[in-house]
């Protein structure tokens, strides 16, 4: 099931540094949402308190009516919910296949003990959730790399691997944080493909920070723009792509001019 | 041991191992490095000395008439037991007796081994009782007197002196310390004279005992009873006191009250009266510095030890008597077997080794007791010792 | 020039590796008859080896168990830990307090695992908040508080002057020798904790342990509470060194305080790093090194042994700085790699572990780049 | 004239070797570009230049050959090197980042003075002048490593994906300023990036990569009009 | 009351001894991001040159001077010639290389002047000063007063200097600072010559109290680890303070708190510093690391 995610009047503070203010929106589960503003506006911040990296100083967070606000990052992701990293952070002396297997964690049984022996239960788990791991980074086209270590792989494909690791969490609700930075055009395009059969086939709601205002207008169905930790507005892309003050704020008059 | 108690044990003279007929191989394990390496090497370059210093005569003559040159195998163990078991373990075989390794829980951690292997596990440099119980440690001897003994000295004397006394009282807190104080205490029970009005404890591995002096310097005792083993914290007590002036009458253990390493530097020269007990001379003391014993012993420690300096460790000289005394036990065996050699270390009889001071002597029959257990009480004269029979 | 429709991404098909089927079978073949071969020579050594060898071979598996835990927490989980000595001492303590008083020996065995763990639990549910060098110092100040606190307690453990216990004498059915006899034992009991360990730092645990390491705000966001899993690793390695006690106590048969001193704790972590740390194999060669370095160097000169030991020690990271398991994958590296993908023009082979040596500030200066 | 050359250029890290042979040249006070898919050896390029990876070939700066040399020793030759990721001095203040970048000159007011215009350009970074660089949000850091590299003044810059993570209108800003600078002070560049678009702003001409290789060297003008590079770049 | 202030006065005296050790390893891990165990053996090994000079007849203080030289440059040669392998590996393998080279110099000393304890000359005299029915030695004066100034000292080169901007910068990313022209190895150097020379102060400070041996800050070590860690890795000012609460807490706990004593005092700087580390995780003085997601 689709998580449906509400955030009001949630604010975060550093020091005397207000990362956000009073911010609040809902996204409808099954949505895919952007979130969008300049840099330091407060985004990923943003992700943070929902994914419990950071508390708000205030605010209430709500994942499918449930309270989480300060609750921990670990008990979160136990409840479906998965996010990639603005910078990829990923185990560079492992394979690319054990670094995606971190994503079966959760959905893997059995304790320490269980694990030490070896019950038959374990093995089967292992080996299921291993040919699926494979499977989505064949879809991802990254089958090639599964055997590599992620160090060998360059700085753009570290992308892929950190969607496909969130992905085998199999979340309700997904945050990514600029999924498209670094990469090339075309891998854009796949990249929004990718999110879009995600929707489709898999029942999950979609929260995606990018500055690639293209996938943004392509994407999604809602957009929330920040700006110096406030909602700026609220809308469609279409509806923030022109609205002046997000041009004024984020887009840029003459790069508003280009897309256009 | 696969020989199941074969070692010394087999009948009718077939020779043990470690023993042929022109050598015989001993061993040792004793820090070598680490915090202890300072006595522990003096533990090594004694013996070595000694047999260096026969050897180059050809040999030591033995009772069955041979003459066997003697070889020291040494392996250092850290003061770490396990090591020192593991050493154990690898020399066993090899060598005739293990002998005059420093350390208490060293030697502990093989001495049931050596009991069950049947291997002689002798003159070794500690001061705990249970090497010399007979009955507990049959293959055991130990050579410097029990911890207890030397405390109990110092008391002794103490008990005679016809004044009112304080006592002030610093042990390391291992068996060491524990010794010396049980020993003192015992031998001041009933003595009137006498209170004790502070006593506390160290640890071997601190880095000062400003603290403990401050404490005991508050008590006002005018005796300072400090059972310490570590060189430089007792150098750094004795120049503490001064410091707070406080100058008690000191009594120091045998193995850190050398003159030139200790009392020295530490300025002992301001104090009432330094005690220590004693039982070998001190090769620094200027009235040892024309002692025939002494200029020897030097002289081999330089050759044959390679131990170039002036030891500042009494252990170099307590090694080389064990040397003389593993020399007397040998010339009293009959058979090459460790059976034999233990009867025949066991039965030695006042006998006076090199360096020993007047009015102590081996005596290796005496029940509950290590090879030496006579012990006379010294006092500082300002640059070497004294012998005392009274206080004061 | 290439043609232009094959500029979108064929650069990442080209790096597909292409897997040699024959090689993989061999493997799998030597996979399987591996550990047979392995379990067959280590039951037929003991009767064969002369019996100091015996011996020192017990001497090892004692520390390579204790190595090994020190793994679990520190190698595969990050906590720089100074401890461990510590468990291996209560662990002895335990097994000679057992002993000592004619206890079962099956109950004094899980005594001497449990007790450490629960008091690896406890100091960890403390201890694993912190990070990095902070866990360090909270950790050696067990075996420094250690030593002190069982000379107090004299009452169990005999205070300075320590504990004896022997509970290995051979039965009489065996007809084996004392020293072949106690080596089985410690095949057999640290095999098994070889094996537990080895299985559990693969699967779902080992990674989980990987990215507690790695990075722990990536590991809560998968599910994984970095809290939790460094109470579990610390508890696991204390548990180990429990074991590694048990067996100390069954091969020297004496502890004292000095077993657990702070100096140990640091020569257990050196020989951690030393044998590959986060690696089995690596907690063997650890082991090993524990125990053969001081021997060998005795046997060289017994007064030069910090010196030697020092140089020994400098010497093999300067040519491994992977630890000595990682010889092999030095020797084969270059070789698997350059097969492996983008065959076309390989360099000659250059295991990185020479870079080094030579012209060491270009070597060096090179290993420290990569992506940063 | 030319300023910095590549000539048949290979690359490796460890025995992998990822250059199969790259060639390119920036001319004194010119803009060059490199377009690649992920993984064709655009980074490593600059690493190549910068002597962060073993490499073969030949490249020259100013007519001498910079092979060999340490990368403190490239640097001090007058290139600059934006790199990939996160190449802030994390627990160091803003400030002291950008005086790291300086660390080369010895003028304090020009220092001063040049620190002021990294800040006008970055009114984020004036705004966190005093917090530690890794307390930045990950657009905030890329600004505060180009700025780092415009302070070393160098006569040639390489930027690897310099406007990744920055919001589209601060993107432009980034390459409006980096353009003065060339117009100004005559820095040459040589220019690593996935927009595109946004590059050809910037550069005159450009080098397509395809696993370790140019297979595709052109003007800027040549290569937009090129269909295949549209459709692969430009999302035409 | 008197044996009270006595007893403040004593800690801070032992304090100094451990602030000296900390003081040199906050500079190594500030200039190289690494804790160096060898630091007490390395200045050891300046002590017994010193020491060796002075028995050659060589005046005292002209014999520290040389042996501050001296380890200036065994600091630089053990960064050039050892460290250098390690510094972006594993920094748990670094830290072992230092324990094996703390290992090595302890045999070395041992070597080449026995295991025996050697008197070092004291720059200061032993005089004592009496106040308040307090008696302080000069020497424990002498010592405290070189600390302090080696800590404002070290405090003023990391804040207000390029040398001490370029060494932290090195140490937080080689990488990135040889892309701004600076010469890391150099810097990484210097670092390891500056930490061995505060280190051979430190010894010839301490080696007159301590008397000289092999092993003579083995047990100094833990100690200064504990200040270094408790005051905070990056403020030599904090650990200067924390070495100084170490000592005097310690001598307070063993006399006024009969439960812990005098065998078990060793455990209150670890108490201490472990219910100040779950308050302040970067310590009394630290700078907190942010680690951003
Ligand atoms: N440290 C490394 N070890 C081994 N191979 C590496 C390493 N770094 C990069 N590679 C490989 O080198 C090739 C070129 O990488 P490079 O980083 O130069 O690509 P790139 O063109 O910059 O890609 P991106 O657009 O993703 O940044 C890739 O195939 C990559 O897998
Ligand atoms: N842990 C922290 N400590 C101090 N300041 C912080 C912290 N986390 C975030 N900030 C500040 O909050 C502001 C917002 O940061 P955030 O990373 O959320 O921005 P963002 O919108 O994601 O920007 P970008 O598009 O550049 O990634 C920044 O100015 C940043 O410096
Ligand atoms: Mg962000
Ligand atoms: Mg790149």
């Amino acid at each position: 099931m689709a998580a449906e995610l509400t955030l009001q009047d949630v604010s975060l503070q550093f020091g005397g540094i207000k990362v956000l203010q009073e911010v609040s929106f809902t996204v409808e589960p099954g949505q895919i949402f952007g979130l969008v503003g300049p840099n330091g506006a407060g985004k990923t911040s943003l992700f943070n308190c929902i994914s419990g990296h950071y508390k708000p100083t205030s605010g209430v967070v709500r994942i499918d009516g449930a309270e989480v606000q300060g609750a921990r990052p670990a008990t979160l992701a136990g409840h479906g919910l998965a996010r990639t990293f603005q910078h990829p952070a990923l185990q560079l002396h492992e394979t690319v296949l054990e670094n995606v297997l971190l994503g079966a964690h959760s959905r893997l049984p059995g304790g320490a003990l269980e694990w030490a022996v070896r019950t038959p239960r374990t093995r089967r788990a292992e080996k299921e959730l291993r040919a699926e791991a494979l499977e989505l980074l064949e879809r991802n086209d990254l089958g090639w790399a599964a055997h590599l270590p992620a160090d060998e792989l360059s700085h753009g494909l570290h992308k892929g691997v950190e969607l496909c690791r969130a992905l085998l969490m199999k979340p309700k609700l997904l945050l990514l944080d600029e999924p498209a930075a670094g990469l090339p055009h075309t891998e854009v395009e796949t990249l929004i493909a990718t999110v879009r059969r995600l929707r489709a086939e898999d029942d999950i709601t979609v929260v995606i920070v990018e500055h690639h205002m293209g996938l943004i207008a392509a994407l999604t169905d809602r957009v929330v723009v920040l700006d110096h930790g406030a909602k700026l507005m609220e809308g469609s892309a279409a509806e923030a792509q022109s609205d002046p003050r997000v041009i004024e704020a984020y887009i840029g008059k003459d790069a508003a001019d280009d897309a256009a | 041991g696969r020989e199941g108690g074969g070692g010394g044990g087999g009948g009718g003279g077939s020779a043990s191992p470690g023993i042929t007929d022109d050598s015989v191989t001993l061993g040792v394990t004793t820090p070598l490095s680490g915090a202890t390496a300072g006595p522990g090497t003096c533990t090594v370059a004694g013996v070595k000395a000694y047999f260096g210093a026969k050897n180059a005569e050809g040999g030591v003559e033995f009772g069955d008439g041979k003459t066997r040159t003697v070889d020291i195998r040494a392996l250092d163990d850290t003061y770490d037991p396990q090591q020192a078991k593991a050493n154990y373990d690898q020399l066993k075989n090899d060598v005739f007796a293990m002998t005059a390794g420093l350390g208490t829980p060293t030697n502990r951690a093989w001495r049931d081994a050596a009991i069950a292997d049947e291997v002689p596990q002798v003159l070794i440099m500690t001061g705990d009782p249970l090497f010399s119980d007979t009955e507990e440690s049959p293959w055991q001897l130990g050579f410097v007197p029990i911890y207890q003994n030397e405390g109990e000295a110092f008391g002794e004397l103490l008990a005679t002196s016809s004044e009112e006394h304080k006592v002030a009282i610093l042990s390391q807190n291992d068996d060491y310390g524990e010794g010396y104080v049980e020993g003192f205490k015992s031998a001041i029970e009933g003595a009137d004279n006498i209170e004790i009005v502070d006593e506390l404890t160290y640890e071997a591995t601190d880095t000062s005992v400003d603290a403990q002096i401050t404490e005991l310097a508050s008590s006002g005792a005018d005796i300072f009873f400090n059972a310490m083993s570590v060189t430089p914290l007792m150098i750094a007590s004795l120049q503490k006191a001064q410091q707070l002036n406080w100058k008690p009458s000191w009594f120091l253990p045998s193995n850190t009250s050398s003159p030139g390493a200790i009392l020295e530097p530490g300025g002992a020269a301001a104090y009432p009266g330094i005690y220590s007990v004693s039982f070998a001379k001190a090769p620094q003391s200027p009235a040892f510095a024309q002692d025939e014993d002494v200029v020897e012993y030097l002289a081999a420690l330089k050759e044959h030890g390679d131990y170039p300096d002036p030891p500042a460790f009494p252990h170099c000289q307590w090694s080389w008597m064990i040397g003389a005394t593993l020399e007397q036990a040998f010339g009293e065996m009959t058979e090459p077997t460790r059976e034999n050699f233990m009867e025949a270390l066991r039965s030695i009889e006042d006998f006076q080794a090199p360096l020993m001071l007047e009015g102590t002597a081996v005596n290796t029959s005496e029940e509950g007791q290590p090879a030496v257990s006579t012990l006379n009480v010294q006092k500082f004269n300002g640059k070497g010792y004294d012998t005392v029979e009274s206080f004061g | 020039m290439a043609s232009a429709s094959s500029l979108s991404t064929s650069s990442r098909s080209a790096a597909a590796p292409a897997a040699a089927a024959p090689s993989f079978r061999q493997r799998r073949w030597v996979r399987m008859a591996a550990p047979l071969v392995l379990a067959l020579v280590l039951a037929v050594l003991p009767l064969v080896l002369p019996e100091f060898a015996n011996e020192t071979i017990a001497r090892i598996g004692v520390f390579a168990v204790a190595v090994l835990g020190l793994n679990v927490v520190m190698g595969y989980t990050g906590q720089v830990s100074l401890g461990q000595i510590f468990f291996l001492g209560v662990g002895a303590y335990v097994t000679a307090y057992g002993v000592q008083n004619d206890w079962n020996i099956v109950l004094v065995f899980v005594l001497a695992c449990l007790i450490p763990a629960v008091a690896g639990l406890i100091v960890a549910l403390a201890a694993a908040r912190l990070g990095g060098l902070a866990i360090a110092m909270v950790t050696v100040a067990l075996p420094i508080v250690g030593v002190p606190l069982a000379k107090r307690l004299s009452e169990f453990t005999g205070g300075s002057q320590g504990l004896s216990a022997r509970f290995a004498d051979n039965p009489e059915w065996t007809g084996l020798y004392d020293d072949q006899w106690q080596l089985y034992i410690v095949l057999v009991i640290g095999g098994i904790v070889f094996l537990l360990t080895r299985y559990l730092v693969r699967g779902k645990y080992g990674r989980a342990f990987a990215i507690v390491k790695g990075n722990e705000n990536v590991a809560s966001s998968m599910g994984i509470s970095p809290y939790r899993y460094k109470v579990l690793a610390f508890t696991i390695a204390s548990l180990i060194g429990g074991v590694s006690g048990f067996l100390y106590m069954l091969v020297v048969q004496y502890t004292s305080p000095e077993t657990m001193s702070f100096g140990h704790s640091i020569e257990l972590l050196a020989a951690m790093v030393i044998g590959g740390a986060g690696s089995i194999v690596g907690s063997i060669l650890g082991g090993a090194w524990y125990v053969l370095v001081p021997q060998l160097t005795n046997a060289v000169d017994a007064s030069l042994t910090a010196l030697l030991q020092g140089a020994v020690l400098l010497l093999v990271l300067f040519v491994l700085p992977g630890g000595l398991a990682s010889l092999p994958r030095a020797l084969t590296r270059g070789r698997r790699r350059s097969g492996a993908d983008r065959g076309v023009g390989a360099p000659p082979t250059t295991p990185s572990s020479t870079a080094g040596s030579g012209t060491a500030a270009e070597g060096s200066e090179r290993e420290r780049q990569g992506p940063a | 004239m030319t300023l910095l050359e590549l000539e048949d250029v290979t690359a490796s890290y460890g025995p992998v070797q990822v250059l199969e042979g790259v060639s390119l040249s920036v001319p004194e006070n010119g803009a060059f570009g490199i377009l690649g898919a992920n993984g064709a050896g655009k980074t490593t390029t600059l690493r190549a230049i910068s002597a962060t990876v073993r490499t073969g070939g030949r490249i020259t700066f100013d007519g001498k050959d910079i092979r060999g040399l340490r990368p403190d020793q490239v640097a001090a030759l007058g290139i600059a090197h934006v790199p990939e990721g996160r190449g802030t001095f994390g627990d160091l203040s803003v400030r002291e980042n950008l005086r790291v970048g300086a660390y080369l000159r010895n003028d304090r007011k020009g220092i001063d003075e040049d620190i002021d215009y990294c800040l006008d350009l970055f009114p984020n970074l004036q705004e966190r002048i005093g917090s530690n660089a890794s307390a930045l949000s990950g657009g905030e850091q890329q600004m505060l490593a180009v700025a780092r590299a415009i302070m070393s003044k160098p006569r040639l810059l390489l930027l690897d994906e310099a406007s990744l993570g920055l919001a589209p209108s601060t993107a432009k800003n980034v390459y409006d300023a980096i353009r003065r600078l060339r117009s100004e002070s005559g820095i040459a560049m040589l220019v690593v990036e996935q927009n595109a678009n946004l590059a050809f702003t910037l550069v005159d001409g450009a080098t397509v990569l395809e696993t370790g290789r140019n297979v595709l060297t052109g003007t800027t003008a040549e290569l937009k009009g090129m269909d295949e590079i549209r459709r692969a770049y430009l999302g035409g | 009351m008197g044996t009270f202030i006595q007893l403040v006065i004593d800690g801070l005296s032992t304090g100094s001894v451990y602030a000296a050790l900390a003081l040199a390893i906050v500079l190594v891990h500030s200039a190289t991001g690494l804790i160096n165990f060898a630091q007490g053996g390395m200045a050891v090994l300046a002590a017994y040159f010193a020491w060796y000079l002075t028995n050659q007849g060589v005046p005292l203080i002209v014999a520290i001077l040389l042996s501050i030289v001296f380890s200036f440059a065994l600091g630089a040669v053990v960064e050039r010639w050892l460290m250098r392998r390690f510094e972006r590996g594993d920094p748990d393998t670094a830290v072992v290389v230092t324990i094996g080279l703390l290992t090595l110099i302890t045999g070395i000393a041992g070597w080449l002047w026995t295991y025996n304890n050697q008197q070092f000359p004291s720059l200061f005299p032993l005089d004592t000063v009496s106040f308040l029915g307090v008696s302080v030695s000069i020497r424990s004066i002498g010592t405290t007063v070189v600390i302090v100034v080696a800590m404002v000292l070290l405090q003023a080169l990391f804040v207000g200097t390029k040398l001490g901007l370029a060494l932290r910068a090195v140490a937080i990313n080689p990488q990135s600072a040889a892309f701004s022209g600076l010469p890391v190895g150099r810097l990484l150097m210097v670092g390891w010559g500056l930490a061995a020379v505060l280190g051979a102060v430190a010894g010839a400070l301490v080696a007159p109290q301590l008397t000289l041996t092999p092993g003579m800050l083995d047990n100094a070590l833990v100690y200064a680890l504990a200040a270094v860690i408790l005051g905070g890795l990056t403020s030599p000012v904090g650990v200067v303070v924390a070495a100084w609460i170490i000592g005097i807490l310690e001598n307070l706990a063993a006399v006024y708190v009969p439960f812990i004593g005098h065998d078990l005092k060793i455990a209150v700087p670890f108490i201490l510093l472990f219910v100040v580390l779950i308050v302040r995780p970067q310590g009394l003085f630290g700078r907190k690391t942010v680690v951003r997601v």
